[in-house]
């Protein structure tokens, strides 16, 4: 490989056509402009049923109607009542708070066995694969009642992890850390060169040393996926929470959004609309963020030589 | 034999897991101490309240688990089940065992009027016959205790509102207060009374369940508070008879006996009583699976469209999505990081709200499908727009992720093989078809195998779009866009309340089914032989 | 305090070949020794063995006189420059050049003065601040090399350190690793699978067959006297010459019969058993034309390289095939010679040419085992007993 | 040897961090151990009582239990639970021990709460029996005994927008005239809005289905619906369910599975139709619209035998597994079963009140109350018997299939047998 100076991180990209005469329409469109086509196709397709939900959020009826984009009139009344008549602040910091502590200590177990996955050769390690993910296949129908089961015992003993804490939830959403990312993350561990390793063993590096200092600032782009995919995960979660975050100051905002509609829908859905919005804004903020390391990452200029 | 990488990695003599010869990173040896005496406080944070609740089994569990962390995390051997050893505790707690659970529940009769023990449903029947003896009086009741309102022996200080002479009631029957002895307000009801301490309302709230538990023995009853102002007589008109281990009520003679096959009392004629409790029933809901007439006549349509679903899902969104992740994946492309975060929204919406948009998008005459289309198609209520429809809608949910998983795969696969591809002549095209497409398959193919068992039994995706529709006007149990599990759902709790061991045998099923196309999906992809 | 390096009767399994069979292979103090295979000879095998990056099944590794096989890589007090340099990507090249040391503890400043020589010596100290993806592919090798260099360990391990050099690079720099272990006086296993290398740098060679060891001598040991017919081709450039031969006559009129032909040994020939035999003939060996006391032999050009003063030629001679083992390395098929030609012959493919070879300066092998059984410079045997 | 060194000091650092550790947690152990096991039911005040109800109901009771808390110096905690899950996880919290002392629900949950154990009768004196609209009584009665307080009683009736609608019409076939006309002549979109939704509606279908004659459960003698007689494979049952086909979307357009639960309230405030027929938790949408409307009972196919609509019950329920069972009643019986805290409930979510009284009371601020309960004063109690779960599902198919076009005879009868399937 010729090695350019640049960090470029244009890695895979399909080879643009070999007509390179730039200023022609056609090259024009080979090169970037079909890409922006996708996009913008990409887009429309992504946000027009989400314009719904603005909508919805401006009307102060608050009504969902499908059948009209613009609403009839259009104001902050639902933002406005979001914040008076329900406790939405706090739930929006419990998500925050629960969302990140999950996606990152989930992020971190998922990396750990990853790793181990990845780096060693152990008895069980086939059947230890396969069954996380065939764990993720059992249908869900009676876990919500078995976890409730279990977590009565324990708020039963120790009410700080108990129903309505944060560590309850946090706990219990760390039970999916060892899922379908681990095995995302075992394949992109998977093309880091054994020698990054095995070098830093000869000279004296242990485990942790190598497994923080240089394998995981590596995968620093599927870290970024599987936190964001876990932050996502974490926040939008309202079955379990609901059964498990009853005392309002408790509630995440996907709970407390979701209460404000499952009783009569029309009633709040503006509200609800208002609500999903915001909650939506952090993901975005999120996802800004680790975009740079998303793509190109530290990796930028190639891992093997 | 030890295991090569054990001896390779980890010495062979016990050194609490520090190399010796001077390389040992004093900020590692740190959080290990940090790490290792958090949870050494942990643990011992937990074991206080099961000391004091006696729930031993449990302490031996918390003991076992900080044993294994100790020894685990002391010893230099067993790296990788350093690494596995927390993510794999939470699997187990939180995964497994509700998977566990699920299994034996699939064995028994669980469900809504079977939940509880015998003993829990003959309390539930006594409790929920206990009538107003005819003619009784309701009284007005003072709560009060002999003495100290905390611990003083607890009395009832009763007044007939039709009579107006007041009455001590305590566990040894009733007994007439004098007017001189009591004092009370103005509807008779008693606010204080002689060598008692009336408690407020706090005071018995504080004592609620010895409140709610005195009972006034009478001739035809007892005397039970209801709340914490007024009394009445009653008494339970059925009753548990463990001599011939049923039911009997008290005045009409009728009985129920206990049929532990059922987890019913029944009577002669096969009535039963509405409370029941949880049974073994061995193979039976297996069994009712495999041969009610209905899940056989529609199981097997309801089956192959369940996998043209699970694999439509799959297939359309990851398609979509690394179209979308390629077409984005260039430098030279301005904007692409707007293009990317506003693609990703769908995914950070919260999906039971969009489903419902989508739904209300695809209404036949206020819809906005139609309309900006200018059709008229009952999405719903024809089978292939219906399954159209509920896939469009996973596509717009789903293709973001992939979108998401392709964007940061394709940064895994270097950039000289299809620079190589295209020196060598390749047209863009084969050196998707032939280099980045298979590779990238093989980094997702776990992913897209888990995609496929998520959408297998994607139970919302169907739901809360189609509800099943449409359905045959001669079945309305299964539906065009049902799968396995909404089907289920509809088996198991369109009855007369959930019927949780009913669902559980399904689970299983559906489980194999999913399980045993998945290995099969690795066989093929050779997923599973990239992991050695 | 000081001892030997390398391994004591090991055997290493990768998966389910066996990749060293029961090897013994030990350097004294101070030593440079190469070790020279083609690939999977197990030669990187060996290095990873003693690097502790590999388990061994049974023997025992030796790291300057310590039996380290029970240490883990980080103990061993070896340090080691892979193939392709095992940079860390995110770190710039005086991070990469100091990260060994700061995983030793060694001290902040006397790292950067010991990264800051080795960078002076290996021309890098202008790439310090770049990161390996900046850096050329030579570049990375260099810092991959400066990078085990900057350490003082027991033992240096290096695995084809210059795999990624190019030509001038290649001897400068080998000129350097010479010279810093040989002042260090750092016990060193170089693996290479190019011999020109291997002679060049080495104390002793070792050469690897399948996991086994062929042979264990000084450069000019291996090229001049060596054991087996693998050993012969493995050292040389141009390969030797092999041909089919028996002994033909006695006393002093004994040659070797090649082909048609009889090469006479002028003199009383070796003590041979009789039988086939394989003649291994190096090409300064062999001449164009007659040659005194040489007999000349027909032969076809089959390939012609150039390598600026001469021109190396391989030549097909009229006689069977060599069966020896290990003559597969060094002739397709039927006898071949190999021959350094004057730059200005005129010669070709195909062209017939009479070449002239001195029987005396043959090494003999047997065709059986490959195994040497005379090498020219071996005395005459002793006169046969009347 | 010089190995052991740091080996030894590792140790000793080890169990003196865990010994410290130790201390630390054995600190915050003590803390429940001064407690007697379970805690909450004796702290120092009077306890606490945990009230579920979802999110709308809690809400408006929150103001009143926390006045009850304060006067009685208890912790009353109100726990908002998304309504669709309310009554499912509060059985779940039943059996588990977690239940909390009150809950606020229908009382059609009444029959699977009680075959669950989930909930206890309650005692009401003569007095407060008389006090409550009969229909209520009779709604949360099961079995006969009563099991909930009830609150609101509400039904379904007509909408009209009086602007485009001055008069209420007599029949449905008036309605339909009516609404087409308003069609006709471009100021509407849609004649009646009559929610069915693809999947069909039974609740809303009701009093058409009894419009038509047709009936649910039969009775037992003691009133009480009886699961074993269904009315929809008897023949009344099968004309009822023919009229769907009549007015559906290939007969008379009056049903359209277009029109759903959750559009027809947008079609209503957008004068996009005259009439809807819904039930009285639209009033607070309708107000806010500004829409100028008038309730009228459902009308049926011919004048003076009106449609019967379901009468639903909203009701405290005591749990029979609360912490805190003689407060719950207390709160119950005694003080959420007067006429303050019904007025009060009213003003925050404004139902027709169970209690007459309060009714009374808050009939004169709005009009309409009044107006509701008479479209439901002939309506049919909800069946609070578990084995109405099993008609919903099948039934509502059937109407939507009906509706759009199938045949009756087959539909009905396919639904009919999968719910007496489900009975069993």
């Amino acid at each position: 490989m010729a090695t350019t100076t640049s960090p470029a991180p244009a890695a895979a990209e399909v080879p643009a056509a070999p007509a390179r005469s730039a200023g022609r329409r056609g090259g024009w469109f080979r090169r970037v402009g079909w890409r922006h086509l996708v996009g913008v196709l990409a887009l429309a397709f992504s946000l027009f049923p989400i314009l719904f939900v603005v909508s919805a959020a401006l009307n102060p009826l608050g009504t969902l109607s499908s059948s009209e984009l613009i609403p009839s009139g259009a104001g902050t009344e639902n933002f406005r009542r979001l914040f008076s008549d329900t406790s939405f602040g706090t739930w929006f910091l419990n998500s925050m708070i629960i969302g990140l502590l999950a996606a990152g200590l989930s992020m971190f177990l998922s990396a750990t066995a990853a790793y181990a996955f990845s780096r060693y050769r152990f008895r069980g390690r086939r059947p230890g694969l396969l069954g996380i993910l065939l764990v993720q296949m059992f249908p869900q129908f009676l876990a919500i009642v078995a976890l409730y089961l279990m977590f009565s015992t324990v708020s039963d003993i120790w009410p700080a992890i108990g129903f309505n804490t944060r560590w309850g939830i946090l706990l219990l959403y760390l039970g999916g850390a060892l899922g379908v990312n681990t095995w995302l993350m075992k394949g992109f561990f998977d093309t880091i060169p054994t020698e990054l390793d095995e070098s830093a063993k000869v000279d004296g590096a242990s485990h942790t040393q190598i497994f923080f200092g240089i394998i995981l600032p590596l995968v620093a782009p599927i870290l970024a996926v599987t936190g964001l995919l876990g932050f996502i995960a974490s926040v939008n979660e309202f079955l379990i929470a609901s059964v498990f975050l009853t005392d309002d100051p408790s509630k995440t905002a996907a709970v407390g959004l979701y209460g404000l509609v499952s009783a009569e829908r029309n009633n709040n859905f503006g509200v609800f609309a208002a609500g999903s919005l915001l909650l939506a804004v952090p993901t975005v903020l999120l996802f800004q963020f680790l975009q740079r390391y998303i793509v190109g990452g530290l990796t930028a200029g190639a891992v093997k030589g | 034999m030890a295991h090569p990488e054990d001896l390779a990695g980890g010495g062979g003599r016990p050194r609490f897991g520090l190399t010796a010869s001077g390389t040992v990173s004093p900020v590692g040896l740190i959080a290990k101490i940090l790490v290792l005496g958090v949870v050494a406080a942990i643990a011992v944070w937990g074991a206080f309240p099961l000391i004091d609740q006696e729930r031993w089994l449990l302490l031996a569990i918390l003991v076992a688990v900080t044993v294994l962390l100790f020894a685990v995390y002391l010893s230099p051997r067993h790296i990788p089940l350093k690494y596995l050893l927390p993510g794999t505790l939470f699997l187990i707690v939180f995964q497994i065992v509700p998977v566990i659970y699920t299994i034996t529940t699939a064995f028994t009769n669980f469900g809504d009027a079977h939940r509880g023990s015998k003993q829990d449903a003959v309390t539930a029947v006594q409790a929920a016959s206990v009538r107003q003896v005819p003619g009784s009086a309701q009284y007005l009741l003072t709560v009060a205790a002999d003495g100290d309102p905390a611990t003083g022996e607890l009395a009832f200080l009763l007044t007939d509102p039709a009579t107006g002479r007041s009455f001590l009631g305590t566990p040894d029957g009733l007994e007439d207060l004098s007017d001189d002895e009591v004092t009370r307000a103005a509807n008779g009801r008693v606010t204080a009374a002689e060598g008692y301490t009336v408690l407020t309302v706090a005071q018995a709230g504080a004592r609620s369940a010895a409140v709610s538990g005195l009972s006034v023995p009478t001739d035809s009853g007892a005397i039970k508070a209801q709340g914490l102002s007024r009394a009445f007589e009653g008494s339970p008109q059925q009753a548990y008879d463990a001599g011939c281990d049923c039911v009997r009520d008290a005045t009409t003679g009728r009985t129920w006996t206990a049929d532990d096959s059922v987890g019913y009392f029944v009577d002669a004629e096969g009535n039963n009583l509405a409370q029941g409790w949880k049974v073994n029933v061995g193979l039976r809901n297996f069994a009712d699976v495999l041969t009610d007439p209905v899940i056989r006549g529609s199981f097997l349509s309801i089956l192959l469209w369940n996998f043209a679903f699970a694999f439509g899902v799959v297939g359309l969104t990851f398609a979509l999505g690394l179209l979308v992740a390629m077409a984005l994946n260039s430098p030279d492309l301005r904007g692409q990081r707007i293009y990317r975060s506003l693609i990703i929204l769908p995914y950070a919406m919260p999906a039971v709200a969009m489903l419902l948009v989508w739904r209300d998008m695809f209404n036949t005459d206020f819809g906005l499908i139609n309309r900006l289309f200018g059709l008229d198609v009952n999405w719903f209520g024809d089978a292939w727009t219906a399954r159209f429809a509920v896939l469009l809608v996973q596509l717009w949910l789903g293709y973001n992720y992939m979108f998401l998983v392709s964007t940061g795969a394709l940064q895994a696969i270097p950039k000289e093989l299809t620079e190589a591809a295209s020196v060598d002549g390749a047209t863009p095209a084969y050196a998707f078809r032939a280099i980045t497409f298979p590779l990238l398959l093989v980094a997702l193919a776990p992913l897209l195998i888990s995609s496929f068992a998520f959408n297998f039994n994607n139970f919302s995706a169907i739901y809360l779009v189609s509800e099943g529709n449409p359905f045959p006007p001669d079945n309305p149990q299964a539906g065009a866009t049902d799968i396995l599990i909404t089907y289920t759902y509809r088996l198991a709790f369109g009855g007369a309340g959930a019927e949780y061991g009913f669902a559980a045998a399904v689970s299983i099923f559906i489980f194999l089914i999913v399980a045993v196309v998945s290995i099969l999906g690795f066989r093929r992809t050779h997923a599973l032989e990239e992991i050695n | 305090m000081a001892g030997e390096t390398g391994v004591r009767q090991v055997t290493v399994r990768r998966g389910d070949t066996v990749a060293l069979r029961g090897l013994t292979l030990l350097a004294p103090p101070g030593e440079l020794l190469v070790v020279l295979g083609a690939s999977g000879s197990g030669k990187s095998t060996l290095l990873r063995a003693v690097a502790g990056l590999l388990p061994v099944e049974s023997g025992s590794v030796l790291v300057d006189g310590r039996d380290v096989t029970r240490e883990p890589p980080g103990d061993r007090r070896v340090s080691m420059v892979f193939e392709d340099g095992a940079l860390v990507p995110f770190l710039d090249v005086a991070d990469n050049l100091a990260w060994g040391l700061r995983a030793r503890r060694v001290p902040g400043p006397e790292a950067a003065r010991r990264v800051a020589g080795r960078a002076g010596e290996f021309r890098l100290t202008r790439l310090l601040r770049r990161r390996p993806g900046q850096l050329s592919e030579g570049e990375r090798g260099l810092v991959g090399i400066g990078r085990a260099l900057v350490q003082t360990p027991a033992a240096f391990l290096l695995d084809e350190p210059l795999a990624h050099l190019d030509a001038a690079e290649r001897i400068r720099v080998r000129r350097r690793i010479v010279e810093v272990v040989r002042s260090l006086e750092v016990t060193t296993l170089y693996v290479t699978h190019d011999q020109t290398e291997a002679l060049a740098v080495a104390d002793r060679v070792a050469l690897l067959h399948e996991g086994a060891l062929v042979q264990l001598g000084r450069p000019t040991e291996l090229y001049q006297r060596p054991v087996s017919v693998l050993a012969a081709v493995s050292v040389g450039f141009p390969t030797i010459g092999l041909l089919p031969a028996r002994l033909v006559g006695s006393g002093a009129l004994t040659g070797y019969q090649v082909g048609p032909r009889t090469l006479p040994l002028w003199g009383p020939g070796p003590a041979l058993p009789p039988g086939e035999l394989v003649l291994g003939v190096r090409p300064e060996d062999v001449h164009r034309g007659p040659w005194p006391d040489a007999v000349e032999l027909e032969a076809v050009v089959t390939a012609v390289e150039y390598t600026g003063r001469n021109q190396a030629v391989t030549l097909a001679v009229g006689a069977g095939p060599v069966a020896a083992p290990g003559a597969a390395l060094a002739a397709a098929g039927g006898a071949t010679l190999r021959a350094l030609f004057p730059a200005g012959d005129p010669v070709r493919p195909g062209d017939a040419v009479r070449v002239s070879v001195d029987a005396r300066r043959a090494h003999v092998f047997d065709p059986a085992t490959g195994a040497a059984l005379h090498h020219p410079g071996d005395g005459p045997p002793p006169p046969p007993a009347p | 040897m010089h190995r052991q060194l740091p080996k030894l000091r590792t140790a000793a650092l080890l169990a003196a961090v865990t010994l410290l550790a130790a201390a630390c947690g054995g600190g915050g152990g003590d803390e429940p151990a001064q407690q007697p096991a379970g805690g909450a039911t004796s702290a120092a005040s009077g306890g606490s009582l945990t009230i579920w109800a979802d999110e709308v109901r809690s809400k408006s009771l929150s103001p009143l239990a926390k006045k009850f808390g304060e006067d009685n110096g208890v912790t009353v905690s109100l726990q908002s639970i998304p309504g669709d899950k309310l009554q499912a996880q509060f059985v779940t919290a039943s059996q588990a021990g977690k239940a909390p002392d009150l809950v606020l629900g229908a009382h059609d949950w009444i029959g699977n709460l009680v075959q669950n154990g989930a909930i206890d009768p309650v005692q009401l004196t003569s007095e407060q029996s008389a006090g409550f609209n009969p229909l209520a009584i009779k709604g949360v009665t099961f079995d006969g005994q009563v099991y909930g307080i009830p609150y609101a009683v509400e039904n379904l009736a007509l909408f009209r927008n009086t602007e485009l609608a001055p008069e209420a019409p007599a029949t449905i076939d008036e309605m339909l005239k009516a609404g087409k006309a308003l069609v006709a002549a471009g100021k509407t979109q849609e004649a009646v809005a009559w929610p069915s939704g693809p999947t069909g509606n039974p609740y809303h279908a009701y009093p058409f289905y009894t419009a038509g004659g047709g009936y649910l459960f039969g009775t037992t003698g003691d009133g009480d619906y009886d699961p074993k007689d269904l009315g929809l494979s008897k023949p009344e049952g099968q004309a009822a369910m023919a009229n769907f086909a009549k007015y559906g979307e290939k007969g008379q357009g009056l049903f359209k599975r277009s029109i759903t639960v959750d559009n027809d309230t947008a079609l209503f405030t957008g004068k996009k139709t005259a009439f809807m027929v819904d039930g009285p938790w639209r009033v607070a949408d309708l107000d806010k619209s500004g829409v100028k409307y008038d309730v009228s009972p459902v009308p049926g196919f011919t004048a003076g035998t009106p449609a019967k609509p379901f009468v639903g019950v909203q009701s405290m329920y005591v749990a029979s597994k609360g912490k805190n069972k003689a407060v719950a009643q207390e709160f119950a019986t005694n003080f959420f079963a007067t006429e303050e805290v019904a007025v009060a409930l009213y003003k925050a979510d404004p139902r027709p009140p169970a209690l007459t009284a309060a009714l009374e009371a808050v009939a004169t601020d709005s009009p309409t109350l009044q107006k509701f309960l008479d479209a439901g004063k002939d309506g049919d109690i909800l069946p609070a018997i578990p084995e109405m779960a099993t008609v919903w599902d099948p039934w509502g198919k059937a109407e939507a299939a009906i509706i759009g076009g199938a045949d009756p005879a087959g539909a009905t009868k396919a639904a009919a047998t999968a719910i007496e399937r489900q009975i069993k």
